[in-house]
Parts: C-alpha cells; structure tokens; sequence
C-alpha cells in the first residue's frame, strides 16, 4: 500500500503540473488575444504556474521531512503528502491572480531557476560539511580520552592490546596505548614520495612529448592508452601491487644485495605511481597547451632550439599549471585506500628506508573500522582523528596550490593583449 | 656583419643533439608509460584468463527415490567428492520441476568440485593421488574437460568456488551506478552552470570554487565516513543499498563532473552567448537553447570517465557496507548487494584458492567494462571535438 | 510483509566465509528470500547489532572473539536486551611456514621469547634482543625470527596474544602475567587482513613464519606446514579436544527480540547447529571449521536453539 | 551605390546623452552624447580603443554582461530610458538588435538561426509561419539565393561572409528598429564585404543602423552620418560628406588622411 | 619623418623566386618572386587573406610550424637556398629575426628577454658583456630609458607599445641580417605605433627590414619598397613613392584608393 502511495502521489503532483501550466498559459493567452500587451509570453506564464504550485510543493514537503528528520520525529507520511496536495493547490489559485500583463512571469521563472542552480552549488560545501560532521564527534571522543598534541607529535603508534580489555585487564591496557601518528603520516608521506618520484617524470614528459614533439598520429593512439591506465580500478592496482610487484622489488633488492620486505612501502608507491601517471600527464597536457603558441614562436624566431625553447620558455610557464597539477595528484595519493590496504605493510613503522615495511593512515583507518575491535575502543575511534587530520592534510594542500598558482600568475602573468 | 651560415651551423651541433636528447627522454616517458599498461594488463590476463574456463565432468546421475532424498546417493561413491555440491542441491528441485526424470539414469555433463577444475588447469588442489587417477583416466577418455565458463557469468557470489559468479555483482554495480548517475550528473551540471554562467564573482562563489576542488582530493575513504553518518545514520538510507552506495559515490563523483562540465561549457565561445544575448534571450535561455545543447559532448565524455571511476571505487562502499555475499542477483535499489569491485575483494580474502583466480577473473570483467567506457569516452570526444 | 523475513547477518571476517557457506546452503534449500550478509568485523557487527531492535537492525552478527561487556552494556541501553550466543566451533591459529623447511616444534615459551616486546633476562625485563631463532635455544634453526602475524585490530592477533603470549607470560616470574605487548622493532610484521598474502608471502620468503587461520592451511596443504606447538600438530582433532593450545571459539548472537518477526531466523539458526554443518564431517569442516567436541556441540545447540539469552556474568567469565 | 543624405532629421530613433562608462576604474566613455536618426545609417569610426564599441554596446545593454563596465547617463528611446533598472533588456534586445564583428551563427540549421529568436519571442507559431518569416529575412540580407536549398544544414558551414549575412538576417528577423553593427566586415573577404555594404544600405529603408568601422572609405560609402570617436569622446559628427570633406577638427582631419590609427 | 629612397639596389638580401605554397589544398602563395633589398624597409601590403604572413613566414622558415603548409620553390640568402632540406632552420632564424603581431615578450625579466638569444647563441659570455649587448639593443629599440630602472621587472608588465619595442629589442640584440615584422603595430596605440615607425626607419641603417602592414599610410610612411599581394600573387612590387602615386595596375590603385579591404 504504502508502496503504490509514492508514485502515486508523484504521478499526481506531475499532473497537477501540467494543469496549472496548461492554465497559466491559456489565460495569458487569452489576455494576449484582446490585444494587451503582456510583460512576458504566454508559456512563461505557465510555467510560472507550474513552478508556484508542484515547485512549491515540492520544496516545502522537503524541508518539512527534513526538519522531522532533524528533530528527530517520526515522519508522517500521509500528512506530508497531504500538506503537499495542499500547497499545490493554494500555490496553483494564487499564482493563477499574477497572470496578468504587468507581471514578469520571466523573471519570477529566471529567479527560481537561479535559486535552484545556486541551490546545487551548495551541495557540494553541505558534503564538505557532512565530512567534517561525520568524523568530527567520534574524533573529539578521541580527543577526549588522548590528547591531541600526543596524536600529533607522538612516534609511537601503539594501540594497545585489546586481548587485555577482554580479559577484563583494560585499565593497564589503556595506559599502555599509544597513539602518536607519526611513523602513520611518515609512511603515507613516503609512499605519496615514492608515488610522485614515479609519476611527475615519467607523466610529464610524456606530456611534453605529446605537446611538443609527438606527431598527430602517435598523439591520438596514446593519449587513450594513458586514460586506460587511470580508468583502472584501485583495488585492482592494488591486486596487482601485491601480488606481482611487492615480490619483483623483493628480488631485485636480493639481487643488489639489499634486503627488503615483502610488504615494502616501494611496491605500493610505485604502482601508486602508475596510476597517477594519467593524472599528471593529462593535467600537464592542458597546461602545456595551454602556453600561448605565440611565446613558442617567438623563441623559435630567434634561432631557438626546440629543446631550449620548452626548457627555458615553455616549461617556466607552465610551472604553476604543473605545480598545482601534482599538489592535486599528492593529495589523491595521500588519501588512496585500497592499494595501500592491499600491498603495503600494517607496521607502523618510521624509517626512511622504503624497502622496509610501512604502513599509512588510510590503512589504518580502514583496519581500524573493519577489524574485530570493539566499537567503543580508543583504538577504532582514532580512525576518525585520523580521517580528520588527513582531511586538514588535503584542505591544507588544497589552500597552498591556490596561493602558488595565484602567485605564479602574478610573476609570469601571461598577457595576451 | 652577422657570421656565415656555415660558422653558425657548426655551432649548432651540440645544440642540436641536447634538443634530441629531450626528445628521447620524453618519449621514454611515454612509452614507459604504455610499457606499463602492457605489463599490468598482460599480468592480470595471465592470471585470470583460466577464470573464464570450467572443469567438467560427463557421469552417470541415476535419479532415484532415494536420491531425491539423499541427493549424494544419485551418483557412483567414487564420483562423489568430485562433483559439485550445488549440483547435488539442485537435484530434489530438478526432480520435482521434471517428474520424469524420476527412475531414470542419465549420463551427463556436470560442473566439477573446484579441486577438479584446479588440478585440470595444473594448479595446487587438495586432491588425493587415487582421485588424481580417476581424473587423469577420465580425461583420456574424454569424461572429464575444460569448457567455457556460463557459470561465471550467470551465477551470483558462491562459497562453492565453481559456482561463484560475478553477476549478482555486476547487478549491483549496475544499480549502485545508476544512482550515482541520476543523483550527481543533474546537480554537478547545474553547479557547473550557476558558476560559469551565472554566479556573480564574489567570495561566496569563489569558496565554492576551492570547495570544489577541495572535494576532488578528498580521500574516498571519507566519503565512506560520510555515507556512514549522514545517509545511513541520519537519513536512514537502507545499509548495504545500492541506494546508499550510489548516495555516497555521487557525492564523490560530484566535483569531477562539475570540473569536466565548467570545461565543457568554458569551451563554447563567448561568440554564441552574446549571439543569443543579442536577439534578447535571457540567461537561462541562453544556456539551455545554446550553451549546453553544444556542450553536451564535452560534458557526456567528463561523466563516463568519472562513471569510471566511481565504478571501480571500492573503500567507500566498504565503509557502507556494500561488501554483502550475494548468492542471488537481485535487482531492488533498497536492498543489500555488493559491487564488483568489493566482490573482487572479499573474494582475494577467501582461504580456497580457487577464489585466487576467480579474484584475477573478476579484474578482468571490471577492466574490459572499464576500458569500453573509457573508449566511448573516448570516441565521443573525438567525434565531438570542435572548434569555434 | 515480505521485508521482514528478510534475515540481516553482519560480523566477523574470520566467520564470514562459515556463515556464507550457511546462507548459501539455507537461500538453496528453503523457501525464505536470502538472507543478507555482511563482512564488518567482530565489532563493526556488534555495533550494528547493539543499535537497537528495530527491523532495519540486523538479527545475527558474527563475532571471532567474545562480546565484551561494555558492549554488552551498549546493547542492553539500546534496548538490546536478550541476546543468544552461540558457539560454532574453532579457529585453530596456525604458525606456519613455507613446506620447503623441515617441520619445526615450538614451545610456547619460545613463541613467546621470539616475539614479546620485552622479554625476561636474568630476572629483569629487557628490550627484546632475539633476532634469530637459534638465539633463543640452539637446537632451533639459524634462521632470522621472521613471522607475518595479524594486525592490532584483527581478532585473531588478540587470540594469539592471550593464548600463547599471555598464557606463556605467567609462567615467567619476571613478568608476574603482566604481558602486554608482541615486539614491534621489525621481526614481527603486521600483514593485513588479507591472510592469502601472508601465505603468498611464505612461499616466496621462505625464511618467514606466518600467523593465520586453520583453513589457510587445510586450503594449502603442499605448500605450507605448521609448527608443532608443544608437541601437538594443528590438527582438527587436536584443536578440538584442546590439546593444540593455540585456538579460539568462533560465535554469533542472535536478537530474540527478531525471533518471532524474522521469519527466517529460527530455521536459519536451527541449519547452522545443525550436524550437518558443524558436526565434524559436516560441510564447514570441510571448509576450515573445527568443530566442537560432541557433547558440548549438543548442548550448545540445544540452548541456542531454544533461544536462552546470555547474562553479564557469562561474559564476564573471561 | 547611391547614398542618400536627406533624411528626415526630426525622427530620433536612440539619443544619448551624458553618457559616462567605467571598466573598473578605466573610463571608456566620457559625458559623451549623441543622437540617432531613424533610418539612416550612422557610422561609428575612431583609432583603436577609442570606445566605439564600448558606446554601441551601450545602446542595447549588451555592456550588462561586462560585471566591471558601470554605467552612468540616459539613452533615450521611444520616450524610455534605455539604461534605468526597470528597464526590461530582453524587450529592448528585442527591438535593438546586433551583429557582431566575427560571424557568430548558432551551432544549429541555417533555418534554425533565424526562426529560433522570433518563434522565443512568440512572434511566429505556425511552422509555415515560420517559414514564411525566415524566407523574408533571408531575402532580406540577400542570401535566400544562396541557401534556399540547404536550411537544414548548419549555419556554420557557410563560407564567413555568408555567415554574416546569416547573422544579418538573424537580426533583422525580429523586425527591430534599431540594427547595431560592430565592424561586421572587418573579418571579411573584399568581395562579401561590397554585398555587405550594400544590404546596410538597403536596409536602411526599413532599420535604423549604427556601424563601428575602422575602414574610412566604407563609412564614406555607406554611411549618412558619421561619428568620429577619441579617447571615449565624440570629437566630431557630421553628416559623413561633410566630416570627411571639411573636418571641423584636427584630429579628425590627421585621422581621416591617415595620418595615424 | 624623412624617407630616403636613394639605396643600393644591387645588394640584394633575399631573393625569392618561383615560391608557391600550399596549406593542404588550398595554395596560399602562387608562383611567387621578388627581391629584397639589404638595408631597406620593404613593405607587404593587400587586402586580408591575401598570403602577406604566409609569405613573411616562409622567409624564415616558420611555416615549418605549420604540419598542413607545403613549400616548394627557392629562397636564396648568401647563396644558399633556405628552402632546401639542408639548411639549418636555427641558423636560419639566427639571421633572419621574426617580430610578431602581437607583443610576445618571454615570461622572463626585461634583461633576460633580451640576452637569452644571445646567450644561447654564445653570442656573449659573461655578464659584463651581456649588459652592455642588452644595453645595446634596448637603446636601438628606442627603450633604454624607459626600463633602465627596472629591467629586473617581468617583460609582460610593460605596456604593449613597450612589450612590442622589447620584442624589436630582442631581435635585434642577436644581430640578424634581416628582421621580418608581421603588422607590428596593428595591437598598438597611435603613439606606440609612431614610436616603432620611427625605428624601423632606424634599424635600416644596419638591418633588412620585411614589414606586413593592413595600413597604407604605414606603408606610405616607412617603406622604400611596397609590394602589392592579392590572392597570393604579387600583383605590383615597385619603390613606395611609385606604386602610390602611380599604381600600374588597376587592382593596386583600387586598393590604395580604399575601394576595397
Ligand atoms: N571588457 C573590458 N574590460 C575592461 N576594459 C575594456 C573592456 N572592453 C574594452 N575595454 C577598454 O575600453 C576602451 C574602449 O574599448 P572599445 O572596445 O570600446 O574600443 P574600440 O573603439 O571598439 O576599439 P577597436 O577599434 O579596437 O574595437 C579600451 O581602452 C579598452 O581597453
Ligand atoms: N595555418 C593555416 N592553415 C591553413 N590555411 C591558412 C593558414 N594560415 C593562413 N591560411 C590561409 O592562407 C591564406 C593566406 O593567409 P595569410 O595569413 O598569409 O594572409 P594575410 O595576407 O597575412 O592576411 P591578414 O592581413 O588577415 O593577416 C588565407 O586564405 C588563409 O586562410
Ligand atoms: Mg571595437
Ligand atoms: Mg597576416
């Protein structure tokens, strides 16, 4: 029954839509037909109608489930539907007085679409908010029972074993607990390293040959050969990391002589690597197009090579674009989850040594919400202190790539008169 | 007088050779780059092509009372540990479908027991040696085959590695991806349309553009978090939906398709906006009747890659739980179902090794779905690419 | 009406593969719709489970290790209020290695030198210095101590840790029992929840030691051996009767409160402590499970079957 | 071509006066005034920069889309002021129409751009009516000929001069009063550019049109009047013989012999 | 402004004979020859399209840029034809400068803008001799006092009469032979563009200097030779005072007289 209710009601609201915009449109016409001129044209007249009745009816059902939603009361279906039925056909008899010639039906449609697109906008910052909401009040019960500087400055993540709450023994345990994230952000950050050592030469210069050197044809079969690479799926990186990569760097560190782990922080990053290739190339790509032809030219007038002219010329332009494409792909880097869940270590570990195991935040925050711990524990809730500063990381990251581009613009500000 | 070309052009030499030499290593770069995709794709073809092909075995399976009791009893003791169990399950049901079938005895095709199919392709398996013999004897005898694998493709999520399919998977990547697409496609059109064509330059829209950019670099992962609390706990969107899937990936595909489509739309000439302006259409008019009918390519092409992306995304969907076992597709936006992706991953958990290469199979799908999106992307924007 | 018969099982990872066997063969064999399962961790699941009895809250969850009393407690002040337990059988934990070493015996104790944070040295506790096994007694092998074990959130390390490191502890006058901590300066290596790798791994690094489940093993039977610990083989009958030491009990609770409006909780709860199942030829210890010793194997069915909620007190046993 | 220089002076079809322009803190306008006779063409013509087309933008708001450009001065019309709020534009782009420097036709059919504004507007309803509308002003702009067969192809796959034409044809579509052009040749070959000059004239009979040109001799062609604009100020207008037989100033008359721009 | 065009015919300084050149299908230069005369300004004039850049272009060798454009023919400098596949464009372009349209100055500082030719070109070693040469070449550019105190600044944050002075700077600090412009003042205000008219007159004494201009007072004002291109031809090359006083074709003389373009 309850089922039938909803498109019911939908099918309902469409028609009733359809009526009022029938009516609008009918009645300006009509005042057309006597010879008043009219501010606006008989169809925005109807879909001024449509719009003040299912529009509003629409919108006020919305906010009133979702003021329900936040106090917390139960919705009443049947009401709702009904306030809505209600408001359609009030919102229907009082726009239908404003078909009139004085009235701008066109602005009062321009505004409303205005206001809905305006609308869609702010999605985007209510999902910043809802992150910032979905991990704030877990990670401030953290806060609460570790302290903030510890978790920042402390190296020795710890958590503690949880056997010893089981067995009824946490007291001891909780005082064992440590949880200084460092060696977490130092793997993240050595890995996001070793992931940019791979992916800023080689995808750059791929898009320098792209640019600048590469024939039209060789251009077109190898620019979707590079979109492959970042269409893959991460968790099949990931796959592939650990299973052939991780093994390969095993050995050829033997072959040096070198010992290393098989869950290295190497494997992980350079398929990391890999797959920002795409990103940086495809980024730098724009970006070198996007250095005005005319500056090429010039150098080449001067008896230029075109080696110099992209080194001393092109390059230095597009250092900004460059600059903020690869802060972009760090953060992507910093926050990638499933290749690291799957190939690197779940050692914390601070070292410098990227054969040696590691692991880094978003591991942690994964392990942490999916393991076996108890909900409550201090150790699953530092997932959410982690998410939050690894969020704080990326907006930082964010703020300084706007302020180098704007900077560089500033100084090598490209003036096309 | 300046010097003779001669002078000059032995000077160049040097020059010259420095320019080639940028020349090679850029195309080193990219070619390490195609290097990279062969390797990859060549490795995973390796390890999951095998997922395509099945163990099979041709037995006699009497139908019986008794069987239709006992279902273990239907075929010959030494066969029994050979033959897939889901095949004994699905015999009482059989039997009831096909009453005829009931005293008979008939020699047929049916799926081996994963150790089978693992020993017929040469892989590690639990066999013992006397099992070994019977199915060397039965493959010489021609009893016992390789076929293609329907199953895989037909079946859902099994514990009985034969019987594990992906398209209960496939099913709710299909839905989860649907709703990602109704949801952010219209919301990410209409937030790049406000800001590049109506949004006065304030500090309002300009913290909606850092906003934006901002979300891109979001680790997924928080996104997950964010479904958890906002569309789960607070909405009391069903757990493990597609519906709640498609919510959390929409939200994460959002600023990639704004950015694709303020792209799109940035590239129609000013030219065609003052044209419209001109003969007096207003702003809205402007951009649904010029500015998005030519801008649609460029804005379909950003969306099938981002599509492609939240496809393969895996670390939200976890978080909301989008990692159910799934023996039966279902098709229903409310209730709970797995992507392919979280299948390929619970399935590269289990112990049985089989799963290993329905794992690597299960890249496979992914990948050749993926790389066809990624062509039709593709071939869009070639088709489309114009300009003015 | 038809949704709430559908039956919502979350939990354990280490369950997840037993209780999807169930599922499979409950979904094949009856006329209920499918019951829904979810991988989320022992305590991802108790926390679903414990938030309340409404329909949309699932009516089993699966848990590798006990229900602990605070979330207990939890349960009980969202109205949680009778939960049955039920005990499916064991997960023996292995400590194995590549089949290409020669079969190696362990005592706990040595267990316990080669991987506590800190162990005791003429009575005082020390910064552990063993880095190879024949540090610790000569008549084991010159091999660097090397072992993949689970991470801190996995319930398995904490099994390991109570069943063989605390366990060993006490016998140690230094220490009192008061272990706390597995070493974490580079011979112990946290591997992820992914226990294939760890067996990945042991074949290619043939030197390490890895920490798993029992069915990694039975799954991998040429490949990999196990230590012997104390003399005792990681057998099923072994880690059943309790004389292979190391092994922990698998559960799920169940929410009376869904009995009687979750249609197909009864028979599905009934299909698991089925023999068929769990009994030691059943299916799942084909798959890895170590069943339960018959008697207890009774009686457990008998009052899990009936529905008998668990009190505080039984969790808080230990 | 002929040009006809006794028009009625007493029908004013646009007046500007004290009209003052800001791009920011740049003036490009400067208390400049001006007044357009009905019917004729007037011819906007001054060194680069000088704000021609910053004053023909003016006249039929199309500076509203420029979010530095501020405004200050009456433009009369039909008894309204042009630049107050409550002036509605689309209204006023409706009766004050544009072409453009570079040809800019919808990406659609030929048919398209020119029934597309009139069918907006709801002048026609009818496709015949439609059709009928589009012959006329294709006939107008002297394309029919040249297009008649192919309506349903897209604007953008005439040649650049017949483009323009199109753009013309757009314009006059919607029967304006006023027809503003900015350099609508300057893009073009010399031979489209003659048929050009011709269509502003015989257009004439029916619009009223203002063209910015940096081309002298065409502004001596085609125009009636002629403004000469400097540094975004009127210096001098005239009728075109006059301004550019016996320029009153000299920096008219340095410009007109060429002897800078 | 004083125009001399008493020089010395017989140094020829580039000679272009029998040159066509196709984009694709579409031939833009057709069988084209003419002589340019070392030390004098010679200018390009015709109506738009007509192939004047296309023509400059093919001088250095730019259109190389171009992947449609096809040259064949010869161009001969120094007795060498720098159409033939040995050439070596860099030392070409090392001789024959190139000054463009719009201002293009390097998103480097005023003093690097200039000496990074030189430099790379090995023309200068150390920074005494850089400065002086920069020196040089600004003070020929007529923009030495103007950016003496600041030619550590970015060369995009002058004016555009300026960025274009810097760009003549630049090219004229490596010392070419000839040095080509393609409507260097056509971005520029009237003072700037007086400012570079001045100069080309200048720069005469030492270089060749090829100049396409849209204005014929331009031409009429620095050039000792014109030559009238249409539709790819050269329809009329002769000393500037003839050609525009008496044009010997009818397509020139309807140019020059602005019934047209
Ligand atoms: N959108 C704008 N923002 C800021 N300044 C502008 C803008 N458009 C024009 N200007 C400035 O206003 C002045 C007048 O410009 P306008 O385009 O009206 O000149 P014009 O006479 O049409 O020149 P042209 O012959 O080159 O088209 C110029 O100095 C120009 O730089
Ligand atoms: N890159 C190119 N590709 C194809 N055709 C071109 C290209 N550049 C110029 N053309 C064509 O070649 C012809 C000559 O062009 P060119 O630029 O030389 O003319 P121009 O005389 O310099 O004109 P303007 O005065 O407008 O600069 C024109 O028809 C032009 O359309
Ligand atoms: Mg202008
Ligand atoms: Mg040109």
């Amino acid at each position: 029954m309850l089922d039938y209710l909803l498109p019911a009601f939908i099918v309902l609201m469409a028609g009733l839509g359809t009526i009022a915009f029938w009516m609008g449109r009918q009645r300006a016409a009509r005042v057309r037909a006597e010879g008043t001129a009219m501010r606006s044209q008989p169809g925005q007249y109807g879909w001024f109608m449509s719009l003040a009745s299912v529009g509003a009816a629409t919108a006020i059902i919305f906010l009133c489930w979702l003021a329900l939603l936040i106090t917390g009361s139960p919705v009443p279906l049947y009401s709702l539907y009904f306030i809505g039925l209600a408001v359609a056909l009030l919102g229907m008899g009082l726009a239908l007085r404003y078909v009139r010639p004085d009235f701008h039906a066109r602005s009062a449609i321009e505004g409303v679409i205005r206001f809905m697109l305006a609308g869609a906008a702010l999605i985007s910052i209510l999902t910043t908010l809802g992150i910032l909401v979905s991990v704030i009040s877990e990670a401030i019960r953290f806060f609460s029972m570790y302290s903030f500087w510890d978790f920042i400055t402390g190296t020795q993540w710890n958590p503690g074993a949880s056997f010893l709450e089981a067995a009824g023994r946490s007291s001891s345990a909780s005082s064992q607990a440590q949880f200084g994230s460092l060696p977490l952000f130092a793997g993240t950050f050595m890995i996001t390293l070793i992931a940019m050592l791979v992916a800023i030469p080689v995808g750059l210069g791929s898009a320098i040959y792209m640019v600048e050197f590469a024939p039209r044809g060789v251009r077109q079969a190898f620019k979707p050969v590079l979109e492959i690479l970042a269409g893959i799926p991460t968790v099949v990186y990931g796959f592939f990391a650990a299973i052939t990569v991780s093994p390969l760097i095993v050995d050829i560190a033997g072959f040096f002589g070198l010992e290393a782990s098989y869950t290295n922080a190497l494997s992980p990053g350079i398929v990391m690597g890999i797959m920002i290739i795409p990103f940086i190339s495809s980024l730098s790509d724009d970006v070198l197009h996007s250095v005005p032809n005319s500056l090429r030219q010039g150098a080449l007038a001067l008896g230029i090579t075109k080696g110099e002219m992209i080194r001393n010329v092109v390059l230095p332009s597009a250092t900004p674009g460059i600059i903020s494409a690869s802060l972009l792909a760090v953060s992507r880097a910093l926050g990638e989850t499933m290749i690291v869940v799957m190939a690197a270590g779940m050692s914390p570990n601070l070292t410098a040594n990227p054969l040696e195991t590691m692991t880094t935040v978003t591991v942690s925050i994964v392990s942490s919400l999916t393991g076996d711990l108890s909900f409550g524990s201090a150790h699953t809730l530092s997932a959410f202190a982690l998410g939050l500063v690894l969020f704080a990381v990326t907006l930082l990251l964010n703020l300084v790539s706007v302020f180098m581009i704007n900077h560089f613009r500033e100084k090598y500000r490209l003036n096309t008169i | 007088m300046a010097q003779s070309f001669d002078d000059i052009t032995k000077q160049l030499g040097k020059r010259h050779r420095r320019t080639r030499r940028l020349k090679l290593t850029c195309m080193a770069a990219m070619v390490l780059s195609a290097v990279f995709l062969v390797v990859f794709l060549g490795d995973m073809v390796n390890r999951g092509w095998s997922a395509f092909q099945q163990g099979r075995m041709q037995i006699e399976v009497s139908y019986t009372e008794q069987s239709q009791q006992m279902p273990l009893t239907a075929v010959d003791e030494q066969y029994r540990q050979l033959v897939s169990r889901g095949f004994f399950r699905q015999i009482p049901q059989r039997m009831e479908a096909d009453p005829e079938l009931l005293g008979t005895t008939r020699t047929q095709w049916v799926i081996a027991r994963s150790s089978v199919d693992q020993y017929l392709k040469g892989r590690e398996n639990s066999l013992s040696e006397q099992q070994r013999q019977l199915i060397d004897r039965m493959v010489e005898q021609g009893n016992a085959k390789l076929a293609f694998n329907t199953t895989f493709f037909t079946t859902g999520d099994s514990r009985m590695a034969e019987l594990a399919g992906i398209l209960s998977a496939a099913l709710g990547t299909l839905l989860t991806i649907i709703v990602t697409m109704a949801i952010c496609f219209p919301i990410g059109v209409m937030t790049a349309v406000y800001l590049e064509e109506f949004a006065p330059d304030n500090r309002f829209t300009r913290l909606i553009e850092v906003n934006i950019n901002n979300l891109a670099a979001v680790p997924s992962i928080l996104f997950g978090l964010l479904g958890l609390a906002i569309f789960i706990s607070f909405f009391g969107v069903p757990r493990s939906s597609p519906l709640v899937g498609g919510l959390t990936l929409s939200l994460m595909t959002l600023p990639m398709i704004i950015i694709s489509t303020r792209a799109a739309l940035r590239s129609v000439p000013d030219s065609i906006r003052h044209a419209a302006f001109g003969v007096g259409c207003t702003r809205w008019q402007v951009v649904s009747d010029h500015v998005l009918p030519v801008s649609i390519p460029g804005i379909l092409t950003g969306s099938i890659i981002g599509l492609a992306q939240a496809m393969g995304e895996t670390a939200p969907l976890i978080i909301v739980g989008m990692v159910a076992f799934m023996p039966d597709p279902s098709f229903s936006l409310t209730q709970a179902a797995t992507v392919l992706p979280a299948q390929v991953y619970s399935w590269a958990s289990l112990p049985n090794q089989a799963f290993q290469e329905k794992t690597a199979g299960g890249i496979l799908v992914l990948l050749a779905v993926l790389i066809t999106l990624n062509a039709a992307a593709v071939l869009l924007r070639n088709r489309f690419e114009r300009r003015w | 009406s038809s949704n709430s018969s559908q039956l919502r099982i979350v939990g354990s990872s280490t369950v997840y593969p037993f209780a999807s066997y169930v599922v499979e063969e409950f979904a094949a064999t009856t006329q209920y719709p499918t019951p829904v399962l979810e991988s989320t961790g022992s305590g991802g699941g108790i926390k679903l489970f414990c938030a309340g009895t409404g329909m949309d809250t699932p009516s089993i969850t699966n848990a590798s290790r006990r229900m602990k009393v605070e979330e207990f407690e939890r349960c009980q002040s969202n109205g949680v209020n009778e939960i049955t337990e039920a005990t499916i059988g064991y997960d023996g934990i292995v400590f194995a290695e590549s089949s290409v070493n020669e079969p190696i015996n362990l005592t706990r104790e040595q267990l316990f030198l080669a991987l506590a944070a800190q162990v005791p040295q003429d009575g005082e506790l020390v910064a552990n210095p063993y880095q190879s096994w024949s540090d610790i007694d000569s008549s084991l092998p010159d091999r660097e101590i090397e072992v993949y074990g689970p991470p801190t959130t996995s319930g398995t390390r904490d099994a390991f840790e109570e069943l063989v490191m605390a366990a060993a502890s006490e016998e140690m006058s230094a220490y009192g029992g008061e272990y706390t901590d597995i070493r974490s300066d580079g011979p112990y290596i946290d591997a992820g929840e992914n226990d294939n790798l760890i067996v990945q791994r042991l074949q290619e690094n043939q030197n390490a030691f890895g920490i798993f489940g029992y069915s990694f093993l039975e799954e991998n039977p040429n490949a990999l051996t196990a230590a012997t610990i104390n003399g005792e083989a990681p057998t099923p009958e072994a880690i059943s009767s309790g004389d292979y030491p190391v092994s922990r009990s698998l559960f799920f609770y169940v929410k009376d409160a869904h009995v009687d409006s979750v249609d197909a909780l009864r028979p599905y709860v009934e299909l698991f402590m089925s023999d068929q199942m769990i009994a030691p030829n059943g299916y799942l210890s084909t798959i890895g499970l170590i069943p339960l010793p018959e008697s207890l194997r009774q009686q457990e069915r008998e009052e899990v079957t009936s529905f008998t909620p668990i009190e505080l007190s039984d969790l808080q046993e230990g | 071509m002929t040009r006809n220089t006794k028009v009625d002076h007493d029908s004013i079809s646009l007046s500007a006066s004290d009209l003052n322009l800001w791009y920011g803190d740049h003036q490009a306008l400067k208390s400049l005034s001006m007044k357009v006779y009905a019917n004729t063409v007037t011819a906007l013509i001054g060194p680069s920069g000088c704000g021609k087309s910053t004053f023909l933008r003016c006249l039929n708001r199309m500076n509203d889309l420029i979010p530095s450009a501020r405004v200050e001065g009456n433009i009369e019309m039909d008894g309204r002021n042009v630049n107050s709020k409550d002036m509605d534009v689309v209204a006023l782009r409706r009766r004050v129409g544009m072409v453009f420097q570079n040809p800019n036709p919808f990406p659609k059919s030929i048919f398209e751009n020119v029934a597309y504004a009139p069918r907006m507007h709801d002048i026609v309803g009818g496709r015949a009516e439609q059709e009928e509308l589009v012959e006329k002003a294709l006939r107008d702009a002297g394309l029919w000929d040249e297009v008649k067969d192919k309506l349903h192809q897209p604007g953008t796959s005439l040649s650049g001069g017949q483009q323009q034409r199109l753009c013309i044809a757009r314009a006059v579509a919607l029967r304006p009063d006023v027809i503003l052009m900015d350099e609508p040749t300057s893009a073009l070959d010399p031979i489209s550019t003659a048929t050009i000059e011709d269509l502003m004239v015989r257009l004439r009979e029916e619009f009223t049109i203002v063209v910015v040109t940096h081309n002298m001799q065409q502004a001596a062609r085609v125009a009636d009047y002629t403004s000469f604009f400097h540094l975004g100020e009127i210096i001098e207008y005239n009728d075109t013989t006059t301004l550019f037989e016996k320029p009153a100033t000299r920096k008219a008359e340095d410009y007109i012999t060429g002897r800078y721009g």
